[in-house]
């Protein structure tokens, strides 16, 4: 039992970090460059990614013995898809200002590469505890990624993060961060930054187990 | 009317000053070491043995092979050795090395008589016995250049007098002092194709020698005077036919191939030489310059070892940093000096110890330099990006095989890049590669 | 004269001012993969140009003609995809049997234009901004011609990269975002153009 | 005695980097001694911060990377001298000195330093200030001269309906970018660079044509619209950059002519009152493309595929 637990939070752990979608496998990078105008969009897409990964997780692992194979990633898109529209009504309903500032970015959330590759690579091979963790960790990971990126946008391009002025009154903002320029600008820098500090940590730990 | 050939560089400083008004001297030594494969082709067969007596001009190696050409004794003496050396970088060479008796015996000669007279039929053959080859420095087989296929035509043979590069004023010399001669072997080859058009091409920096060769052919059927603009390389051969026939010499095929031949003006007198005289080619005008107390032009036996002309020019003005047959941008490194001067050797220049020291390659800063300087069209800065790569079929495809390794993209490299060291690496790797896939396909 | 006018203009503010990559970050994850080579981002450029127009012109039929007649609207999402997925493999059937050569050229990209968002993003995009099938259909083909455009140069400048000193940690994807950022950057010249 | 041994050429010319970009750095002064007399000690601390910053910001990347330093090419200089130059000289120095460092470590170093950059360094570091304080840099200060008058902020010639002479234009005592608008000065360094064989004619001579013509074309007055702005400093200068520039003389002649044109479409149709700025970023994207597929005819090839027509 508690094994099963060490590798369910390891599960979790690895969609946060050795693999976050965003900055360790670079998948889904368009609603990544594109909401992330500031935190609450990104936290935002975000949560709106992870309810709909957890979900199709759930449903995939629990098809996954009836699925035929051939028609495995049709059977899956429909399933993403039908979540999708899930998330899409609902935010309508309840949060239509961050539904409006998304725009066509939840719709497309279907032809994420992250979801179709975890229900392909993880839920369709796992059952659905760990499928839904997988689910969970992947969109944590997704979500964590976007609003670092969305933070930093914001604070350097508007002066302000999750809405809340934080920069003193004579800071003149960096408008191109804002811009889409800036975000191709910030995800690409971050992503360097991410590398150079995996392979720092990566080559200690090599050297340190030469020693 | 001046003409030229696009791009290309203007040479700063050619270095010509010191012994550009010299005039041609004799310089014999006491013994010279006359190497078996100084043309292209199959080396010739050494048909003396250590002790025979040979007089000059006459025959110790005998051609080889229809790219062969023979071999004569530049001295008269002793054979006193018949043995493999070392040469250039190659694999050792077999050479005759003969001791100077200074009787200066010649030997028994055949003169064919005026060039304007002799028997046509006659004229090739007696090429191939004098064994010339190309003098600019490619050493090509003479007698084969004016051997044409049936299908073959040619209309115009061009005289390389342009002599652009650097150091180098042997060609200068002789077209000043021995005019007249170079016309007749001029004469003698178009005769011997049936051509109508012979043009001497002259590079405007040197204008006495232009004055002496248009008096020369004054009156000579069919024989003219182009001068050339002084730019680098325009004693290519594929430059100088541009300048000449504004047209371009298709690649992977010869001159002859747009009915086009080009001799340089040492070979024309060689030619002229072997009919009217009958002698055959034992000596040549090399320039020696540098840093040599006494910069000359000297007529020099074939087979001279360059230690001995260095001491002819009363030795080093400076410790040398590396030696160099040829001029700066094509010249080929000595690895020591006690090797032999051969037909082609138009140049020995000395570099000084800080000339000499190698360039640090610095990063390609794309200013586009070697594509404005290179004759052929390339754009050198790529084809080094993948030869530093070892991607030498990405390269190919840049059509490196067409570069002439002139040197214009390395002399004008602000980065100091070593453009044409990497492109000879290159083009020796695909030349092998197309020949091992040959070997295979046979 | 004027209605001319206007669409020519609509075709440049699809291919540079509302540039799909560089305002729009719709398609990002093919111009980032595929565009290592000049030969290979041609290739899926014009892959991407021939699904999107006929894309546009069914996802424009199934909207119209069928979700609004039934009130299935808020099946949108799902019958696009739908029709997008059986497009590509219509597309890929037809191209095998009539061009071999075309097919040979652009196969391999085609499934991967099934998942692109810039497919999706463009049916989606005509619909919310309510455009006729005309202009549905010039969206479609004029948007897909600005992802080309977007990717070859893309894939010129990457190719040029080759060789380059570029610090270890930015090799690959980081290199290719700043790269796309600073072209983002150059493209904004183009706004207000239309 | 041992002779050293190397492949030909056994010389080689006296260009070097350093004496490139130097030369460059010189054909510039004439541009900047005018912007700092028009435009007084702003002008001046904009220049020496930018140029610091470049610089600093070039030693200090590669002492981190542990690269070998190169401050001593000029080429971080001459960056940061460009950069200053096409700022308005009330451009606050924070910001100056944000575009140097943006110019150095993301535009040139992050793609591996000198002739690794697709962009112009200056120009995108121009365009980033340009889209982060598009106030700041569209505010322009009307030349004093050192007369003590105080200095009024005032649109640059392109945004005003206010016509210059083109006297007024080609001395350059009015509003606009600190190097920008004395064209004389400008065209001194044109001739300067010309004559030391730094840059060719070729680039900026069809760049201006086609601006010319293009301008003529959108219905502007042509000369006033080659006199006003940036476009002349743009051709000498921007344009010329050797590693964002192609190389082969078709695709050279291409490339300016596709700056004039994208310069005067962005001037008379575009939201941007300048638009040199984008015309240069955009050709540098497409340079790559050009080298590729316009280079020079290879000798020896264009008679064969002639000869197969035939």
């Amino acid at each position: 039992m508690s094994e099963e637990k060490k590798s369910l939070g390891k599960v979790l752990v690895n969609g946060i970090l050795s693999e976050n979608p965003t900055f360790r496998l670079v998948l889904g990078t368009c609603p990544t460059l594109a909401v992330t105008t500031s935190a609450v969009n990104g936290l935002g897409m975000g949560a709106a990614a992870t309810f709909v990964l957890v979900g199709s997780n759930i449903v995939v692992s629990l098809l996954r013995k009836f699925i035929p194979d051939n028609v495995r990633i049709p059977s899956f898109i429909v399933i993403i898809c039908t979540f999708v529209t899930m998330v899409q009504l609902l935010m309508q309903a309840y949060l239509p200002s961050l539904y409006e500032s998304l725009g066509i970015f939840i719709p497309l959330i279907v032809v994420n590469c992250i979801i179709l590759a975890r229900a392909e690579a993880f839920a369709s091979k796992n059952p659905v505890v760990a499928s839904a963790v997988d689910g969970f960790g992947m969109g944590i990971g997704f979500t964590l990624a976007l609003t670092l990126i969305g933070v930093i946008r914001e604070i350097i391009g508007s002066g302000s993060a999750f809405g809340i002025r934080i920069m003193s009154q004579g800071y003149e903002p960096m408008l191109i961060f804002v811009l889409a320029s800036g975000g191709f600008l910030t995800y690409g820098l971050l992503l360097g930054v991410f590398n150079a500090v995996v392979n720092r940590i990566g080559r200690s730990k090599g050297e340190g187990e030469g020693a | 009317m001046k003409v030229t050939f696009k791009r290309g560089v203007h040479l700063s400083y050619a270095n010509k000053e010191p012994t550009k008004q010299l005039p041609i001297r004799e310089f014999v030594s006491d013994s010279v070491q006359i190497i078996m494969n100084m043309h292209i082709g199959a080396p010739s067969e050494p048909c003396v043995k250590k002790g025979d007596y040979v007089k000059i001009g006459q025959k110790i190696g005998d051609a080889v092979g229809f790219l062969g050409i023979p071999v004569h004794a530049s001295v008269s003496g002793e054979v006193t050795d018949v043995a493999r050396i070392a040469y250039m970088m190659e694999e050792p060479v077999m050479a005759v090395t003969i001791r100077n008796d200074f009787k200066d015996e010649w030997t028994e000669l055949n003169p064919l008589g005026s060039v304007e007279s002799v028997d046509i039929d006659k004229i090739v053959p007696a090429i191939r016995e004098a064994g010339i080859c190309g003098m600019g420095g490619a050493s090509f087989p003479t007698h084969v250049k004016l051997s044409l296929k049936p299908e073959q035509k040619c209309d115009t043979i061009i005289v390389n007098g342009a002599e652009c590069e650097t150091h180098l004023t042997a060609d200068h010399r002789l077209m000043v002092e021995n005019a007249p001669r170079i016309v007749d072997g001029l004469r003698a080859a178009m005769r011997a194709l049936k051509v109508e058009k012979g043009v001497i091409a002259i590079e405007d920096n040197k204008p006495d020698a232009i004055e002496a060769m248009m008096r020369a052919a004054n009156g000579r059927d069919g024989v003219s005077v182009a001068v050339l603009k002084t730019k680098y390389p325009q004693g290519g051969e594929k430059q100088l036919i541009e300048a000449i026939t504004k047209k371009q010499v298709p690649t992977k095929k010869l001159p002859i191939d747009i009915g086009v031949i080009v001799l340089n003006v040492g070979t024309c007198a060689a030619i002229a030489d072997a009919i009217i005289d009958g002698k055959p080619l034992i000596s040549r005008v090399t320039t020696v310059t540098g840093c040599v107390r006494n910069p000359a032009n000297l007529r020099l036996r074939i087979g001279t070892i360059v230690e001995d002309v260095i001491g002819a020019c009363a030795g080093f003005s400076e410790d040398p940093g590396k030696v160099v047959f040829g001029g700066a941008m094509t010249g080929l490194c000595l690895p020591r000096l006690s090797i032999p001067m051969a037909k082609s050797t138009n140049g020995i220049v000395a570099y000084n110890e800080v000339e000499s020291r190698s360039v640090e390659e610095g990063p390609c800063i794309r200013c586009g330099k070697c594509v404005s300087a290179c004759p052929i069209g390339l754009n050198p800065y790529q084809i080094k990006v993948f030869a530093d790569a070892d991607k030498i079929e990405e390269a190919e495809k840049l059509r490196v095989m067409d570069c002439i390794l002139c040197g214009c993209c390395s002399y004008e490299c602000p980065s100091r890049r070593w453009l044409t060291a990497s492109f000879k690496i290159v083009k020796q790797k695909l030349t092998l590669k197309a020949k091992a896939k040959g070997g295979n396909a046979k | 004269m004027n209605g001319i006018v206007n669409v020519l203009l609509f075709m440049v503010s699809c291919v540079f001012t509302n540039n799909f990559i560089f305002s729009k970050f719709l398609g990002c994850c093919p111009f980032l993969g595929v565009s290592n080579k000049v030969e290979t981002a041609a290739s899926m450029g014009l892959a991407v140009t021939f699904v999107m127009t006929i894309a546009s012109l069914f996802s424009y039929m199934v909207y119209h003609w069928i979700l609004v007649p039934l009130g299935l609207t808020f099946m949108e999402t799902i019958a696009f995809i739908l029709v997008i997925a059986a497009l590509v493999q219509f597309v890929e059937m037809f191209l095998k049997k009539a061009s071999p050569s075309l097919y040979g050229a652009l196969g391999i990209y085609l499934p991967l234009i099934t998942t692109n968002c810039a497919v999706l993003g463009v049916a989606t995009l005509n619909v919310s901004e309510g455009y006729n099938l005309f202009y549905s259909v010039l969206n479609g083909a004029f948007s897909a011609i600005g992802f080309l455009v977007a990717i070859v140069l893309m894939a010129g400048v990457r190719e040029r990269l080759e060789g380059s000193k570029i610090p270890e940690c930015m090799k690959g994807f980081p290199i290719s975002l700043v790269t796309a950022g600073l072209m983002a950057m150059a493209f904004m010249g183009f706004s207000g153009l239309v | 005695m041992s002779l050293r041994l190397s492949t030909a050429p056994h010389i080689r010319s006296h260009a070097s980097t350093g004496r490139i970009m130097l030369n460059v750095i010189i054909a510039l002064l004439p541009a900047a001694c005018a912007g700092v007399y028009f435009y007084g000690v702003p002008a001046l601390n904009v220049i020496l911060v930018s140029c610091a910053a470049a610089v600093i910001s070039e030693y200090v990347w590669q002492k981190l990377l542990k690269r070998p330093v190169r401050i001593n090419d000029f080429s971080a200089l001459l960056t940061g001298l460009i950069l200053a130059l096409t700022l308005p000289p009330s451009i606050p120095l924070w910001a100056a000195a944000i575009g140097s460092v943006f110019a150095i470590i993301i535009v040139k170093q992050l793609f591996g330093g000198i002739g690794d950059n697709f962009l112009n360094p200056a120009i995108a570091a121009r365009a980033v200030l340009l889209a982060s304080w598009p106030a700041r840099m569209t505010t322009f200060t009307a030349a004093t001269c050192f007369s003590g008058a105080d200095a009024v902020a005032s649109a640059t010639p392109l945004a005003v309906t206010e016509n210059y002479s083109y006297l007024q234009l080609l001395i350059g005592n009015i509003p606009g970018s600190i190097g920008e608008t004395c064209k004389i000065a400008i065209l001194i360094g044109f001739v300067y660079l010309v004559f030391t064989h730094t840059v060719s004619f070729r680039i900026p001579v069809f760049t201006m044509l086609s601006a010319f013509v293009f301008a003529f074309l959108f219905g502007q007055d042509p000369v006033y619209a080659v006199l006003s702005g940036g476009i002349l400093f743009g051709a000498v200068f921007m344009a010329t950059d050797y590693t964002t520039s192609p190389m082969a003389a078709p695709a050279q002649i291409a490339y300016a002519v596709g700056i004039g044109f994208l310069t005067m479409l962005i001037r008379s149709f575009g939201s941007y009152p300048e638009g040199v700025t984008y015309a240069v970023l955009f050709m540098n994207i497409l340079t790559p493309l050009l080298d590729r597929y316009m280079p020079n005819k290879v000798y020896g090839h264009q008679k064969a595929k002639e000869a197969k027509k035939a």
